[in-house]
């Protein structure tokens, strides 16, 4: 059914936004970071507060929220995570848990904990009927948005200098100072754009996943299945486990609700169990 | 390697000592003078569910300060705790206000599994437990002590399904979440469809935890009913409306029907326009028009920021009123049993209308209104344009 | 006499990658044969390959006649075949002693008694000790492995292996980073060796090779290259130019 | 004269006197502060959870996000015994402890394989399907609204759980005791010690012989028994059991006690379950709705600083006053 292959691809873009920046963080820094969602949510908060409050378009918050991420994400990235580098597992995960919750006992004290809700504009509501089909044109725009952002990444990261740079950061941070690569540069700056796009993925996902103070628990769980079935080999994984996940998560809740909920954590351990690097591994993984 | 066992062992006294300190404190509370009747109110104040908490805790606070905390001679003290939505928090909670406070009265409960959960303390220690927020119709049931000011989703969906009947709405999908309330909106409402010549085409359960309710309404939209009769927790509204509209529906015309948690009060001005025109069955609204709920609503708004209360504040409101009448009954006596003798069969006017208490069932015995939601100025509000008196849960009633 | 070890057309690929190129290998009970070879000839992966942490592409591989191919790493240990790491493998946060405890203690089959406390067994507890006096590591027995100077860590290296009674014993580059003037302590040890062990060899040090081995094989491209005794290797003219190949750029 | 190898191997498992000293004024807290009897029973049966997830974790190397799942199958095999007439609370912890320990053994052979991030997802989704197989199966569980009409009846047929929580404390306090000196056989036994050895250094462990993914499955396999034994112990002293107890943020909770307490010493599950209960109960009293935001500053500052550096502080504090006298 067409309609819901389509609404699988939606929500799976949708995912791979919000998780991207998680795998480039997690899978190649090798920090573990619980509290990605905590930039999601800034993005579609401040999304409904630009769009409510003072009735900036839909359109324009994007690009907004995208920076309102990156910049807390920068900021930080400079004061806290930067430390949290060389430290244990253990010890990012209790750091980033804290995040989170002060993060969401935070908002809830600022804003309350009720849903927030963006008026989209007039011409993403409705419907298109395409081969048969019939499809929310919001998320025609998610797919064709999200999809150029995934190969925009991706050619950031294999044609460009920054791309190069970074990767042999990940590689040997010190060999990479010794080339005279500033690498807490190319950290804060990897850091700042995957919580932009966090940020970004947070204003789109607003209008389909329900935002309140609890995003960055709730999704927490989706965002760490996409970085471990994809693998750490950088974006291509993240992408395509996304979709895959989005579509099998759409596609078994539709077909046999009675086991829906059930489809997206077998699939995950069943990848896990045939490939405990994820689908798409550095052939020599660490 | 001396060094290391060392500070272990120094390590193995500190919490010790911590704690010690950290319990300090709690220790020094003053006795209780014996004027004092305390009120001990279990919310879910963070987590999924904390709007509920939110709500219920500013309709009680409210309550006393509208009528003092003065009663039959008696001061009232509330405490308030929060139990995260863990049942087994929920219950030491309970059996610490009931041991180390004597409290006289358990009020809040946000969900069923949480009600639940302290009904067999209450039976234990006799002490009323007024349940003013979770749904189940059978939480009354597991223990005498149990009193509730809420309402239960029997009691709601019957209505909706009566009233589908008689709009010539036959063919009907239900979409429910998959916990206790949503089982039994969905039972109460396919039976009454059937029964009444309808026929329920499909019923559907959305996990309680889904992201995304795209799969579930692409199935109902293509069952193609005369309406989709909905049920999702309070809070969950939002996320379920535009994506109803989203898919078209309306046009494809496929009526949305619900209960009021769908619409819930606080909410509906976030839902927005997606909102306009669905029918829906309750027995709350912020713009029932009595003098009584036109005070009650400024007030309340007053008091927090202008938020607006919704069914649970109500809940909360008349779980406070209950007490209060009952401690003027029994002269402030506040027995356990003397407290629930006295509720029974007791009547008042609550800002949602007149509603007495079930002498058989503990159950609130209510109005239950249809509502439409429509524009009232540029706020929208569920307005009321029918009534329904004095409706018992019907889960209990078909057992007789 | 008899043969310790062998290995039967051994093939192992990464990928696309051969590093293990059809490897017949011969190894007779009681000899000190070395394998040599230009960094990256396969001489690591091939000890990977006999102690079982890589699975073979093809071929086989026996142990005193028995085939161990498809073996796990403990069980080929069980039987006799141990190995020591080029790059420290020890166990951090453990002192000398019980690391060493524990070794004797596997090999008395008792790693699995979960009631008495380690070292209960005082047998057990001596033999440890001896091995470590005999290694010069009993003054530093009871600090943590993560903290002894580098020698003293290439020793226990040595140690541990020596714990499990060897029949077959694998050296990865034994003195690999240990400074000249604490070479000799290992040389002795190795000397010290009991002859019914057999000893295989990995090693770029050609004057411990040539002072140590009775007999060598030269692996260049994850193949054998030649075999044969010391004198005959020396005077290889292929093993010179691989070697004056290689020490040009060292 | 210096002591012989063997008895410094047999000192390291050494009782010392701050252990009797512990575990005395775990008992006598009961009587100082009879009215938190609830809240310490709470502590301990947390401490159990930690102290078993500190065997796969802090001995094991094991991380796992999803050790609820034990939890929660203890919880609710103890909770239908007793529901269905079998309420002895011992048998309801055997029963538990074993149900737990053979969901542990198999689910253990999908985590031989694969890294640290690997093991926490398949651990988490292990969890996570239990979870959604307790909410499907309704008519037993009891779904979301939990199990309904546990009967558990008294310890030994001699001592009811009373209103106060006495019994409960005392019970859940003896059945730590036990299983912490079961614990503490285990790791300084030779088994203990190889499992060290497997955590350190898998690949030596399997150079000197020791089968790496034997211990890694009997050491699951344990812990597996003794989330199973916490959960029972919740499940009778609160009786009831909800979807709650296999819900993610017990996973998450249980490891951020044994974190804060210190992972690898079998002390620091129980330390950690004191200070995290303690703090969360004092703060939600304070601020029942924000509570959380002050627990997320804590584990920030506890990181920031580091624990060891805490840890340092406090010893430096002792050693001051008490000169150098207790330090061996």
């Amino acid at each position: 059914m067409l309609t819901i292959l389509f609404d699988g691809i939606a929500y799976g873009m949708l995912l791979f936004v919000l998780a991207c920046g998680l795998s480039v963080t997690m899978g190649l820094m090798n920090f573990i970071n619980l509290s990605h969602g905590v930039f999601s949510m800034a993005g579609g908060y401040i999304t409904a507060f630009l769009i409510n409050r003072l009735g900036v378009p839909f359109l324009l918050c994007l690009p907004l929220a995208f920076l309102f991420s990156a910049a807390l994400g920068m900021v930080l990235e400079r004061t806290l995570y930067r430390r949290l580098y060389a430290r244990s597992h253990l010890d990012q995960v209790l750091f980033t848990i804290g995040i989170v919750f002060m993060a969401v006992a935070a908002v809830d004290y600022v804003i309350g904990s009720q849903q927030q809700t963006v008026k989209l504009p007039e011409i993403l509501k409705g419907r298109i009927d395409i081969f048969g089909g019939s499809i929310g044109l919001y998320r025609v725009f998610i797919i064709a948005l999200c999809g150029c952002l995934a190969v925009t990444i991706q050619m950031l990261l294999v044609k460009t200098r920054f791309g190069s740079q970074l990767r042999a950061a990940v590689d040997d941070p010190r060999v990479a100072r010794g080339m005279g690569i500033n690498v807490n540069t190319v950290f804060a700056i990897t850091f700042a754009v995957g919580s932009g796009l966090a940020g970004l993925g947070g204003a789109l996902g607003t209008d389909i996943l329900g935002m309140d103070p609890t995003f960055p628990i709730k999704f927490m769980i989706y965002f760490l299945i996409v970085v471990t079935v994809g693998g750490t080999s950088g974006i291509t994984g993240a992408f395509f486990a996304s979709l895959i996940l989005g579509i099998a998560d759409v596609g078994g809740k539709y077909y046999v609700p009675q086991i829906g909920a059930f489809i997206i954590y077998a699939l995950m351990l069943v990848v896990l169990i045939i490939r405990p690097q994820g689908l798409f591994s550095r052939s020599k993984g660490k | 390697m001396s060094n290391h066992t060392f500070s272990k062992r120094v390590w193995l006294a500190a919490p010790v000592l911590a704690g010690l300190g950290l319990l300090a404190p709690q220790l020094a509370q003053p006795a209780s003078a014996q004027e004092t009747v305390k009120i001990g109110m279990i919310l879910p104040m963070t987590g999924p569910s904390s709007s509920t908490g939110r709500q219920q805790e500013a309709a009680a606070k409210l309550f006393i300060q509208q009528n003092g905390a003065k009663v039959a001679g008696k001061t009232i003290e509330l405490i308030i705790k929060d139990d995260t939505g863990a049942p087994d928090v929920t219950k030491r909670l309970a059996q610490e206000l009931i041991v180390n406070d004597k409290v006289s009265v358990l009020l809040g409960f946000g969900l069923t599994p949480l009600a639940l959960s302290v009904a067999p303390l209450a039976t234990q220690a006799k002490v009323p437990q007024i349940v003013t927020a979770a749904a189940t119709a059978m939480i009354t049931e597991q223990s005498p002590f149990i009193v509730r000011t809420s309402f239960t989703l029997p009691q709601a969906s019957v209505p909706m399904a009566e009233w589908s009947l008689k709009n010539n709405i036959k063919k009907v999908v239900t979409l429910v979440t998959d916990y206790g309330p949503g089982l039994d909106a969905e039972k109460w409402f396919s039976e009454t469809m059937t029964k009444g010549g309808g026929t329920v085409v499909e019923n559907l359960r959305v996990p309680l935890r889904n992201p995304d309710f795209a799969p579930f309404l692409q199935r109902v939209k293509d069952a193609s009913p005369d309406a989709v009769f909905v049920f999702v927790p309070s809070g969950f509204g939002a996320a379920f409306m535009k994506q109803f509209v989203e898919r078209g529906f309306d046009k494809a015309g496929i009526k949305l029907i619900a209960t009021g948690d769908v619409t819930d009060d606080d909410l509906l001005q976030e839902i927005g326009d997606a909102a306009l025109g669905v029918v829906n069955t309750h027995h709350y609204s912020a713009s029932h028009n009595s003098p009584e709920n036109k005070v009650f609503v400024e007030a309340f708004r007053k008091a927090n920021n202008n938020m607006r209360p919704n069914f649970m504040a109500v809940g909360a409101y008349d779980g406070m009123q209950l007490i209060y009448k009952a401690l003027e009954k029994t002269k402030g006596n506040t027995d356990g049993e003397g407290l629930i003798a006295a509720m029974k069969g007791m009547s008042w006017t609550s800002v949602r209308g007149p509603v007495s208490i079930d002498p058989d069932t503990r159950d609130i015995v209510q109005n239950i209104y249809v509502r439409k939601v429509e524009k009232v100025g540029t706020e929208l509000y569920n307005q009321e344009f029918s009534t329904i008196e004095a409706v018992k849960d019907p889960f209990k009633a078909a057992k007789k | 006499m008899s043969i310790a070890l062998a290995t039967h057309d051994l093939v192992k690929n990464f990928g696309g990658l051969r590093a293990t190129d059809h490897v017949s290998l011969t190894i007779h009970t009681g000899a000190r044969h070395a394998l040599i070879g230009p960094n990256g000839a396969g001489k690591t992966t091939l000890i990977n390959l006999l102690t079982g942490v890589l699975t073979p592409s093809q071929g086989n591989i026996t142990l005193e006649g028995e085939n161990i191919t498809r073996l796990s790493q403990h069980a080929r240990v069980q039987r006799g075949l141990v190995r020591t790491f080029q790059i420290n493998q020890l166990f951090a946060d453990m002192s000398p002693l019980q690391s060493l405890c524990l070794a004797v203690s596997e090999r008395n089959q008792q790693g699995r008694d979960w009631w008495r406390v380690a070292g209960s067994d005082k047998a057990h507890v001596d033999e440890a000790e001896e091995i470590l006096t005999r290694f010069g590591l009993r003054d530093v027995m009871m600090q943590q492995t993560r903290f002894l100077p580098y020698g003293k860590q290439r020793l226990l290296e040595i140690a541990l292996a020596i714990a499990c009674k060897p029949r077959v014993l694998l050296l990865d580059e034994p003195a690999a980073g240990v400074p000249e003037e604490e070479r000799h302590e290992i040389i002795d040890i190795l000397a010290a060796l009991p002859k019914d062990v057999t000893v295989v060899l990995i090693e770029h040090d050609m004057d411990l090779v040539f002072s140590f081995a009775d007999r060598i094989s030269v692996m260049v491209n994850g193949a054998l290259l030649t075999e044969g005794g010391v004198d005959e290797i020396a005077r290889d003219p292929q093993v010179r130019a691989v070697y004056l190949g290689e020490s040009g750029h060292e | 004269m210096a002591p012989s190898a063997h008895q410094m191997m047999l000192d390291q498992a050494r009782w010392r006197w701050s252990e009797s000293l512990f575990w005395l004024s775990s008992l006598a807290v009961l009587f100082v502060f009879p009215s938190k009897a609830l809240l310490f029973s709470q502590i301990a049966i947390m401490g159990l959870f930690a102290l078993s997830l500190d065997l796969i974790l802090g001995y094991g190397g094991i991380v796992s996000l999803g050790h609820a799942a034990f939890f929660g199958v203890g919880a609710y095999a103890a909770g239908l015994m007793a529901k269905h007439g079998m309420g002895d609370p011992l048998l309801g912890l055997g029963v538990a402890a074993f149900v737990a320990a053979v969901i542990g053994w198999l689910t253990s052979f999908l985590l031989l394989r694969g890294s640290d991030l690997t093991r926490l997802m398949v651990t988490l989704g292990i969890a996570l399907m239990l979870f959604e197989l307790a909410n499907r199966m309704a008519p037993i569980t009891g779904g979301a609204d939990g199990l309904q009409g546990m009967m558990v009846g008294p310890v030994l047929g001699l001592f009811s759980f009373d209103l106060f929580g006495k019994t409960a404390y005392l019970y859940a306090l003896t059945v730590l005791f036990l299983l912490f000196l079961l614990a503490r056989k285990i790791v300084h036994s030779t088994f203990g010690l190889s499992l060290r050895a497997v955590k350190g250094n898998a690949l030596r462990a399997g150079a000197i012989g020791i089968s790496v993914s034997g211990r890694l499955v009997a050491i699951y396999t344990l812990s597996a028994a003794f989330a199973g034994i916490a959960g029972a112990l919740s499940a009778q002293t609160t009786q009831l059991v909800s979807l709650d107890v296999l819900d993610f943020h017990r996973s998450a909770d249980v490891m951020l006690v044994l974190v804060i307490g210190g992972v690898g010493w079998l002390y620091g599950g129980i330390i950690g379950a004191i200070m995290f209960t303690l703090m969360q109960d004092w703060l939600a009293g304070i601020t029942p709705q924000y509570w959380e935001f002050w627990i997320g500053l804590v584990l920030v500052c506890l990181v920031l600083v580091g624990h060891d550096r805490i840890k340092t502080g406090v010893q430096s504090m002792v050693a001051r006053l008490g000169g150098k006298g207790g330090a061996a």
